[in-house]
């Protein structure tokens, strides 16, 4: 193991040299996880996630991270995250599609019990029939558990968006999970170049003295503290505090705000933003949008892209501003419920210009000549109209 | 004990039951089953049913507990988590049947936070919530040795959800959910547990309240060191199994009392409790 | 930009991992990506490469290939309902690089690829991974070769740096069959150096053997 | 923008209640915490001397002013508690009738709550309706139960709160400080003995 320093999330993010390297996503995560100061990992296998601690181990092995065992499913993985965090240390693990239906339960007792887990997922398809294959559906379930949702476009962002995550997630008053979002193979087993930090620096450790809720430790503070429920009667008082409760966490996450611009620079990236045509999108429907714009952009077609990095909290304002200009509004997403379209929908005044669409999902890929194509038909369907 | 110490200023602000605490409470006081009455329990009162065996056993776990200022309990649901609230002793409702799991990942944190202390995670639960929804993690925490005690409150069905089967419930007997009658035996999770790598099992009752309160303390002691352990104690529930409070301890006199240790853990506890009845200890 | 699709089932993951590096060897930025069912060794599977002197946004499959290489001839010969027909997509004007040592493609196939006016290279690798590298797990190394020598995708300068990265000793991230494979090619070896240098010297016969080939700059019949 | 229950209001102001059925947290409601250096009043980013100054007016005004100490002053778990716990002494001792009710823990209280002499994030307006508490300070509360209780207290009593936070501060009581330990509150002690010698030459 390489003698490391501590430096500040500031210097990490914005001042540190970076290394190229050729990495496919879930190396990068690895790096990151690396490069986080993370205590304890647990893992359990389900592709296309598996690389990634596979690799987490090795750097267990070497001493970069401090515990690290296989749970017995996806569900008691994150009930021992969930113990772990309580404990007061910094913990991550990950998952892919059935993997997180079947674990969750857990991730809004993350959000309830303030937990400032870091879980990234590796989205697929799920079951049935057997799918192993790309697919994000995932995501718009993750999205009303209370957690932060982000979605990565690349490894590249899969690598930054794990370090900014738990600069985020444990800032006193946010202090909620993270799950850091990437389309499975499309980013995973993508091989591509990573801008790396030194290896031989990492984030500040965490600081559970901090936390808005009490450290499960009998020290800070100690006696008489139960986690979390109310089940003590049925009344008034209880539904009252339940309900606070839920308000809190949505509290939190709004706090995430002030930070996401902080440390991410903003929750979407915009290009061209005053264009005519805009395609907003996130994850790896970004970079196929992207592609699919600068063809038709190079045919004169005024189209640009919103790139959404933060699902959660939903930027709002910005998505609402950004709607205003353009004539038309296009969604592509890798799922087949149109999760993003709805998010979009809710926000913006007149839902006429939006197209939901196209939806690819099931493992298929998203050509960028498709988008280009079914593009140009709605254009050609509009003028006809 | 030096966790629990009020702020200078701050004593007589406390309510009395905070003050009894602080100057009466069990704390690094390694107090037993024997000195109840002399001392301020850290369960003030309970909202359990009448006669109903859970009180006591946990009142009488609370009691053994080597250090209770350093104790973490682990519970599920279940008629014991509507008392945890009242214990002065961090405590966790995880969900249903990840008890064990919740336990494993707070160990292995307070192990690292704390590499020169020891913090006893003890997982306190129903007998649905280790031996049916929580039997894979339950059993996996033993397989993967680790250093946490499982103490299963056995009421032989799920009593807080209106008395329904559980795997603990005995062959035959008519309950919710078993309308006809429960069609297979009881589970040996005693014997399971010797099989799945468990130190130290044991099974008791509340009615013999200082045998439990040693096989409590002794559970506790061994998993520290040696590996997980598990006491099995049987709290008969005279409101789903229709019998009046007054014969719950009778009741419970029907059950077993067994203990098994590895060869590891018996010396381990000849060698400490030796060195206690040396010293004059309150065992 | 040059877009590869290779199949097969014979270190094809590999050979699109050593591609990829060796394009950002050269300077260019490239992207690889593996199609994944079930793995399992002789399943028909696919891999992806991207690579352009621009940053490459796009993922997943490439729809239309400017090049496809084939690592096995059964591909073509037995094909299997989800892999027909093989050349799908295909660019007009692309390459058709197929490890055989005879042609093979069907009349109708034949004619369809004609009509793409694509190039049509038949390359002996296994042969050649047998009679130079001593394995036919060198296949993959010859085609390779193969593409070097008929295109200017890559560099050998470039292919031989990927090939030291990869197995040289450091640490690559290797897929569980794809990393089981290589333990059983570093066994062949006494030595790395020994499997570095029969590995380039697989590549440097068959990017020869393709430079002096007729086919290689002619255009199908 | 947007609420959980009821509709967007541009310009939200936390003040006392009480407001509404279930009131909406005010971070949700568009209150956003100060940065370093600022403080909240009511909703709006002030300097952080003005928030003094007003915290010292409001306390000297009141009919019935109370501290809730939380369980973080009131266990000696470290030597910054033992130190903000004797400030905050000092600080009751300068503010005329001044009262104390602690917080010791969070779980709700079963079979009840002794009102008189503790307070409870859960059910916090019984203690304030028992005692007629008209302003009151929040102070080594986890941020999560002071939020809890600040907004139950603006959902169902007319009482003015003030939260002096070791952290980043809450939307949801009508003046918040952030940052705050034992210097800061010694700070605070300072100012209200200042406002109070200004009241006495007026």
């Amino acid at each position: 193991m390489l003698e490391r320093k501590v430096v500040s999330p500031e210097y990490m993010f914005f001042e540190a040299p970076r290394e190229k390297k050729y990495l496919i996503g879930n190396e990068a995560v690895a790096e990151a996880v690396k490069r986080a100061n993370v205590d304890m990992v647990i893992s359990y296998p389900i592709t296309p996630q598996s690389e990634a601690t596979h690799i987490v181990g090795d750097i267990y092995a070497q001493g970069y991270v401090k515990d690290y065992y296989r749970g017995e499913d996806e569900f008691n993985v994150m009930s021992a995250m969930a113990g772990a965090a309580m404990g007061g240390v910094r913990a991550f693990t990950a998952t892919s599609g059935p993997g997180t239906l079947r674990a969750f339960e857990m991730f809004p007792c993350w959000a309830g019990e303030r937990l400032p887990i870091v879980c990234a997922f590796m989205t697929r398809g799920v079951n049935s029939p057997l799918t192993i294959q790309p697919d994000n559906i995932e995501i718009g379930w993750l999205a009303d558990t209370g957690m932060l949702i982000f979605h990565a476009e690349d490894p590249q962002d899969f690598f930054d968006m794990i370090l900014q995550a738990y600069v985020i997630a444990e800032q006193p008053d946010v202090h909620l999970p993270v799950g850091v979002c990437a389309d499975g193979f499309f980013v995973t087993h993508t091989r591509e170049i990573v801008e790396l930090t030194p290896e031989d620096e990492m984030l500040p450790p965490y600081d559970p003295s901090v936390s808005p809720v009490v450290t499960m430790d009998m020290e800070t503070v100690p006696v008489r503290h139960m986690k979390d429920p109310f089940v003590m009667k049925s009344n008034y008082i209880s539904y009252n505090t339940h309900a606070s409760w839920q308000q809190e966490v949505r509290a939190a996450a709004e706090r995430a705000r002030k930070y996401i611009t902080r440390y991410m620079g903003s929750p979407v990236e915009v290009v061209h933003p005053g264009a005519e045509i805009l395609f907003m999108a996130s994850g790896t429907a970004a970079a196929q949008a992207r592609v699919a714009m600068e063809r038709m952009r190079a045919e004169g077609i005024d189209i640009g892209l919103v790139k959404i990095k933060v699902i959660r909290p939903f930027p709002e304002k910005e998505i609402t501003e950004l709607a205003e200009v353009p004539r038309i509004i296009i969604i592509p997403e890798h799922n087949i419920t149109g999760w993003l379209a709805r998010d979009i929908k809710s926000r913006v005044n007149n839902n006429a210009k939006i197209y939901g669409g196209p939806r690819v999902f099931g493992g298929m890929t998203m050509p960028p000549e498709m988008l280009v194509e079914e593009t140009k038909k709605l254009l050609l369907n509009l003028v006809t109209a | 004990m030096e966790a629990l110490k009020v702020s200078p200023g701050f004593e007589k602000i406390l309510p009395q039951e905070y003050q009894e605490l602080v100057e009466d409470g069990p704390y690094g006081r390694g107090l037993a089953v024997k000195d109840l009455g002399t001392f301020k329990e850290v369960i003030e009162e309970h909202p359990l049913c009448a006669g109903c065996g859970l009180g006591l056993a946990i009142r009488l776990i609370l009691a053994s507990l080597p250090d209770p200022g350093n104790t973490i309990i682990v519970g599920t649901t279940g008629c014991n988590s509507i008392v945890m609230p009242q214990v002065a002793i961090h405590n966790i409702h995880a969900l249903f049947g990840n008890q064990s799991s919740v336990a494993s990942g707070l160990k292995r944190a307070l192990r690292l936070r704390y590499p020169d202390k020891t913090k006893d995670v003890v997982v306190i639960a129903g007998d649905g919530g280790v031996a049916d929804i929580g039997l894979a993690p339950t059993m996996h925490s033993w397989f993967r040795r680790e250093n946490i005690t499982t103490i299963m409150l056995d009421n032989e069905g799920y009593s807080n959800t209106g008395g329904q089967e559980s795997g603990m419930t005995r062959q035959g007997v008519v309950v919710n959910m078993a309308p006809v009658g429960k069609k297979f035996p009881k589970i040996p999770l005693h014997e399971i547990a010797k099989a799945a790598g468990c130190a130290y099992v044991a099974t008791v009752t509340p009615a013999r309240a200082r045998r439990l309160g040693q096989m409590a303390k002794r559970a506790i002691l061994i998993a520290r060191d040696i590996g997980p352990t598990y006491v099995q104690i049987f709290c008969p529930c005279s409101t789903n199994y229709k019998f009046p409070p007054s014969e719950t301890l009778k009741r419970a006199k029907e059950t077993e009392i067994t203990e098994y240790m590895s060869p590891e853990a018996q010396e381990f506890i000849e060698k400490i409790e030796k060195e206690s009845q040396s010293r004059g200890g309150k065992e | 930009m040059y877009v590869c699709r290779d199949w097969g089932g014979q270190g094809m993951v590999t050979a699109a991992n050593l591609l990829g590096m060796a394009a950002v060897n050269d300077g260019n930025y490239s992207i690889v990506i593996p199609f994944f069912g079930a793995e399992k060794r002789l399943a028909p599977t696919e891999s992806y490469v991207r690579i352009s002197s621009q940053k490459v946004y796009e993922k997943g499959e490439v729809g239309y290939p400017d090049v496809i290489m084939v690592f096995h001839p059964e591909v073509i010969t037995k094909g299997k309902c989800y892999t027909m027909p093989f050349y799908y997509g295909l660019r007009p004007n692309g390459w058709l690089i197929i490890n055989a040592e005879s042609p093979l493609l069907s009349e109708e196939d034949a004619r369809s690829i004609a009509d793409l006016n694509v190039r049509v290279l038949y390359v002996p690798a296994s042969r050649i991974a047998l009679d130079v590298a001593g394995t036919e797990l060198a296949t993959n190394m010859s085609l390779l070769g193969g593409l070097a020598g008929a295109t200017d995708i890559v560099t050998l300068e470039g292919l031989e740096k990927a090939i030291s990265q990869r197995f040289g000793g450091g640490k690559f991230i290797a897929s569980a069959t794809t990393a089981a494979l290589d333990d059983v090619l570093k066994k062949k070896y006494a030595k790395t150096q020994e499997l570095l240098e029969k590995n380039m010297a697989a590549i440097r016969k068959t990017c020869e053997f393709v430079k002096n080939s007729p086919s290689a700059d002619s255009t199908p019949s | 923008m947007s609420t959980l229950l009821g509709f967007p209001k541009n310009g939200y102001k936390v003040v006392p209640g009480p407001e509404t059925y279930l009131s909406p947290s005010a971070a949700a409601m568009g209150v956003v915490l100060p940065n370093e250096g600022e403080a909240l009043i009511e909703g709006d980013i002030v300097p952080e001397e003005v928030a003094y100054e007003e915290i010292a007016n409001r306390l000297l005004s009141a009919r019935n002013p109370t501290l809730f100490p939380g369980p973080l002053v009131l266990w000696a778990w470290s030597e910054k508690a033992v130190a903000k716990a004797r400030a905050l002494l000092e600080m009751v001792g300068e503010v005329p009738g001044m009262k104390i009710i602690p917080m010791p823990d969070y779980r709700p209280k079963y079979p009840m709550i002794n009102p008189k002499v503790e307070i409870n994030p859960n059910h916090p307006n019984l203690t304030i309706w028992h005692n007629n508490i008209d302003v009151c300070v929040f102070v080594g509360v986890h941020c999560h139960f002071a939020n809890l209780a600040l907004k139950i207290i603006r959902a169902g009593t007319d009482c003015y709160t003030i939260a002096l936070c070791g952290q980043r501060g809450h939307e949801d009581a009508m003046i918040t400080l952030r940052d705050v330990h034992a210097e800061e509150v010694m700070d605070l002690t300072d100012t209200i003995r200042k406002v109070k010698m200004e009241r006495l030459s007026c």
